[in-house]
């Protein structure tokens, strides 16, 4: 049952995963037992910076939306997803004829082939 | 005479009865609906359970409805068998045991999700002519048959899909599914009917056994594979899927992972038993693994710039069907070559097939946890979500889980699945492992950010009074996180018991005939 | 919908329980002429059209109990799943009515063998199908002033 | 030559239901194209039960006049059109309702899911 799945090539045994995350999670609480508790609540110490400004009461003022996630990646592909966008134009008429036509083309190749 | 040989048609009147009696026990109110509709998707998973077990041990079950004895093959004065015939090998049966299980996580999660809403007898009825269909497609031996169940489980999900009817949107995608999957159906049908004429049969196992390649033969396969790889929500016409997925409710988002499942299994049985080394050229085969290579990207790089999380993971839906079809494409490459079968060609298979088994699982669990968000919050839009992780832990917990599945992240199951894909078709041609690795990478992008913007950062004031889900819906979740984490954990007893069998079924397309025909016409 | 004129509603009086009597015998004869319970119960099911267009809304409306067509619905598709289930120790869906063909020729009674639960299988079908079209054909009336009643707010998943 | 017209006729109007599916603007237009593809595939059902010197599978009329035919295509063809039904009745509900929301019919307009 713990046995290992040969894959051709290599294996994998989830048991040996299983102890390097022992092993690892071991080491990151160890780690978190060097950091020092002499802070002191309710002070200075433990409230947050924001670049110095006052930290606004709601938290969704400060947080990132989804949109903006891999603004970079986007921007970087912008014509390859402009590409992809204008595919999936909603337009039920293109849903049918992408259907058609790839129906249409497989069914040609594979009389020529 | 013993009562096994009644389940492969219990496995259908028990959904059947479900979604028939569920009017007379609406009279007697909420509570027992509820019951109803639980208990009644428990007993058909329980019965899939059975019929797999009994796969295993006995080998091949075929059921013949309607004829004197349930397991008469080739009735008395009938050169070839044309009663309604059902046909459960390995494949099959580990098929419905996938889609049972998402079907009771969903029912279980819907009967507290769907508490808003009217119309809830519709909605309990059509939830099991669903899972009817679905099921159907996936033990039935009869050509069209599995015609009359893809359009129950279609009829009934273009239904579910529009069931929020005062949203636009849910009317605009179940018109959008509907419209591609009707002409769709119209050319299985006309696939269908062309074999008829050449064949004079309908049963999938008599046809296989007289195949043999004409004109007519290659364009009823172009228009099957087209057609069905349409419903599994192949490339370059799976727009319908994300705006389906999206906008159905999430338990029955849920089941439909498992109905594309369904035709993903109508393609495989197509290709492998029906024409099988038939099929002569490498044509389809190439055809299939483009296809998946095709959905696999795209999808996951649409995935990654889509902002509404239930849309986000239709995409994801879309290449994740792309794993599989590249997998059982390499399979199909190497069917008629014992060397290559020998040297990727099956552990492609296994890859494949594990990886459907995971990903009903995850994905169904993905979706229910979007579900709970929209449950818990209103809205689906992640500019909007935020710092619900202090608010909602379990589904949080369940979340990374799945999140971790999908991504192929080593101790899950998803990894599994994933590195014997790798592996196998990098023997076959180095490009496509590395495509589905750059796959993986950008799924496993797209997935933190999901988890980044709606469960971590500062807590938003407009959820402050966000509570977790009720217990039911929590418990549909934990149980497909528990299947999960069984798979993850026991890789080598799922492969060797589940996985292995089903593939084998797969490959041996003389035992799928010898079944029903029994020596020859 | 407004009622039509008195010719029109004299010749609906007269054709709809005519063809409520044709679709009946349409199922009945089911398993030994073209036809059968769908047919029929489609045929049966034109009763309510006939009404709906002749008399219009308004009058039907204080007819209509939508409560009987679907215990028709719902009856019809339990009483077909029971005759399945009644064959059971031989197979789903078995036969267990019919007379074999060698005792018909040996009774010398009529040219056509009884068709066993094929016939009730018709029936129970009819039943159904009238009490689903002709839930249709209410459903899609009512659909034309479904939202008449209420402005349809933003998106919202939420009807109650 | 003459026994494959009913085919061409069939493909005529798979064809014709495409055409309308793909150019029509209007919903209803565009549901009255998927019927007539549906109606091509029963006919097609249809002209494929008919084998040379068959007579039609109704018991007393065959019965010593030769060989009747399978009624099986007959059977499909039933089953298909109760399906087409189904759908049918389905979509012109859909159709309704789009119509109430969107208040139009023309689809260059129905379409807010996309991206």
């Amino acid at each position: 049952m713990w046995s290992k799945v040969y894959s051709g090539f290599g294996y994998w045994d989830v048991i040996s995963w299983l102890i390097f995350f022992l092993i690892a999670s071991f080491f990151a609480l160890w780690l978190r037992s060097l950091g020092r508790r002499d802070y002191k609540e309710g002070t200075e110490q433990d409230e947050i910076y924001w670049s110095g400004n006052p930290v606004p009461e709601d938290g969704s003022e400060i947080t990132v939306p989804a949109s903006s996630a891999y603004w970079g990646f986007r921007k970087a592909l912008e014509s390859y997803y402009s590409i992809l966008t204008n595919i999936h134009s909603g337009h039920m008429r293109d849903y049918v004829g992408y259907f058609v036509i790839t129906a249409a083309v497989i069914a040609a190749l594979i009389l020529i082939v | 005479m013993s009562w096994q040989e009644h389940l492969p048609a219990m496995i259908l009147a028990i959904p059947l009865l479900g979604a028939f009696a569920t009017p007379l026990f609406s009279l007697g109110g909420k509570t027992l609906r509820n019951v109803w509709m639980v208990s009644i998707s428990f007993i058909t998973m329980i019965v899939a359970f059975l019929i797999w077990r009994t796969v295993t041990v006995n080998g091949v079950l075929v059921y013949v409805m309607g004829a004197e004895t349930a397991t008469l093959a080739l009735p008395s004065g009938m050169a070839y068998p044309v009663r309604i015939i059902l046909e459960i090998d390995a494949f099959s049966a580990f098929m419905a045991l996938a889609g049972s299980i998402a079907s009771f996580a969903g029912a279980m999660y819907s009967i507290h999700f769907m508490d808003r809403f009217s119309g809830l007898s519709r909605f309990t009825s059509l939830y099991f002519l669903q899972t009817a269909g679905m099921l159907g497609m996936m033990v039935t031996g009869d050509l069209f048959n599995f015609f009359v169940f893809l359009e129950i489980s279609s009829v009934a999900s273009f239904g579910l899909v529009a069931f929020w009817r005062d949203r636009p949107e849910s009317v605009e995608a179940s018109f959008k599914y509907m419209l591609v999957s009707q002409l769709s159906a119209m050319m299985v049908l006309i696939a269908i009917g062309s074999l008829y004429g050449r064949y004079n049969a309908l049963n999938m196992a008599g046809i296989a056994s007289m195949l043999h390649l004409g004109v007519v033969e290659k364009l009823v396969l172009a228009f099957l594979v087209v057609a069905l790889a349409m419903k599994c929500g192949a490339f370059p016409m799976h727009m319908w899927m994300p705006d389906a997925y999206a906008e159905a409710p999430a338990g029955v988002t849920c089941l439909l992972v498992a109905v594309s499942q369904a035709s993903l299994y109508g393609l495989m049985r197509v290709c492998y038993t029906l024409y099988g080394t038939t099929m002569g050229s490498s044509f389809v085969p190439w055809v299939i693994i483009v296809l998946g290579m095709a959905s696999m990207f795209f999808g996951v790089s649409m995935a990654v710039v889509q902002h509404e999380v239930k849309r986000l993971m239709g995409y994801h839906s879309i290449s994740q069907v792309g794993y599989m079809l590249l997998a059982l494409g390499v399979g199909l490459l190497s069917l008629g070559n014992p060397q290559t079968m020998a040297d990727y060609g099956f552990m492609a298979m296994k890859g494949g097939i594990y990886h459907i088994f995971n990903y009903t699982m995850y994905k169904g669990l993905l979706f229910l946890t979007a579900g709970s968000l929209y449950y818990a919050t209103g809205t689906r839009d992640l500019d909007k979500l935020g710092g619900l992780a202090r608010r909602m832990p379990y589904t949080t917990f369940m979340f990374v889980i799945a999140a971790a599945a999908i991504s192929g992240l080593p101790p899950f199951n998803g990894f599994v699945s994933k590195l014997l894909i790798y592996e196998s078709t990098f023997a076959l041609h180095p490009f496509l492992a590395v495509a589905a690795l750059v796959t993986s990478v950008l799924t496993l992008a797209s997935f933190v950010k999901v988890f980044q913007t709606a469960f971590l950062g500062p807590e938003k004031k407009c959820y402050a009074s966000v509570s977790e889900v009720p217990a039911s819906m929590l418990m549909g979740m934990a149980l497909l996180t528990i299947v999960i984490l069984g798979l993850s954990l026991f890789p080598s007893w799922v492969l060797s018991n589940l996985v292995e069998p089903a593939a084998k079924a797969l490959v041996d397309q003389s035992g799928y005939i010898g079944a029903i025909m029994g020596g020859g016409l | 919908m407004k009622p039509l004129s008195v010719v029109v509603r004299t010749g609906c009086d007269l054709f709809a329980w005519f063809m409520v009597i044709f679709g009946a015998y349409v199922i009945i004869h089911g398993d030994v002429t073209p036809g059968g319970g769908f047919q029929g119960g489609a045929v049966v099911a034109t009763f309510l059209a006939f009404l709906l267009v002749a008399y219009g809304w308004n009058t039907l409306k204080l007819w209509l109990q939508e409560s009987v067509y679907n215990a028709m619905l719902g009856f019809g598709l339990l009483c077909f799943l029971v005759l399945g289930f009644m064959g059971m120790p031989a197979s789903f869906f078995y036969n267990f009515v019919a007379i074999p063909a060698a005792e018909v020729a040996k009774s010398g009674h009529g040219i056509i063998p009884p068709s066993g639960t094929i016939a009730l299988m018709d029936i129970a079908v009819g039943i159904e199908v009238t009490g689903g079209l002709s839930l249709i054909l209410v459903y899609m009336f009512k659909g034309i002033h479904l939202f008449d009643n209420y402005e349809i707010g933003e998106e919202s998943g939420h009807d109650r | 030559m003459i026994g494959n017209a009913p085919f061409l006729i069939v493909g005529v109007l798979f064809l014709m239901g495409l055409i309308a599916v793909l150019t029509e603007k209007n919903l209803v237009k565009i549901a009255i194209g998927i019927s007539i593809i549906e109606s091509a595939t029963n006919m097609f059902l249809i002209v494929l039960g008919y084998r040379t010197g068959g007579t039609v599978p109704v018991r007393f009329l065959a019965a010593g006049e030769g060989v009747m035919v399978l009624p099986t295509p007959q059977a499909l063809t039933l089953t298909a059109i109760v399906i087409a039904l189904a759908t049918t009745a389905l979509m012109l509900s859909l159709i309704m309702l789009l119509y109430r929301h969107y208040g139009t019919l023309n689809i260059d307009e129905i379409r807010r899911l996309r991206g």
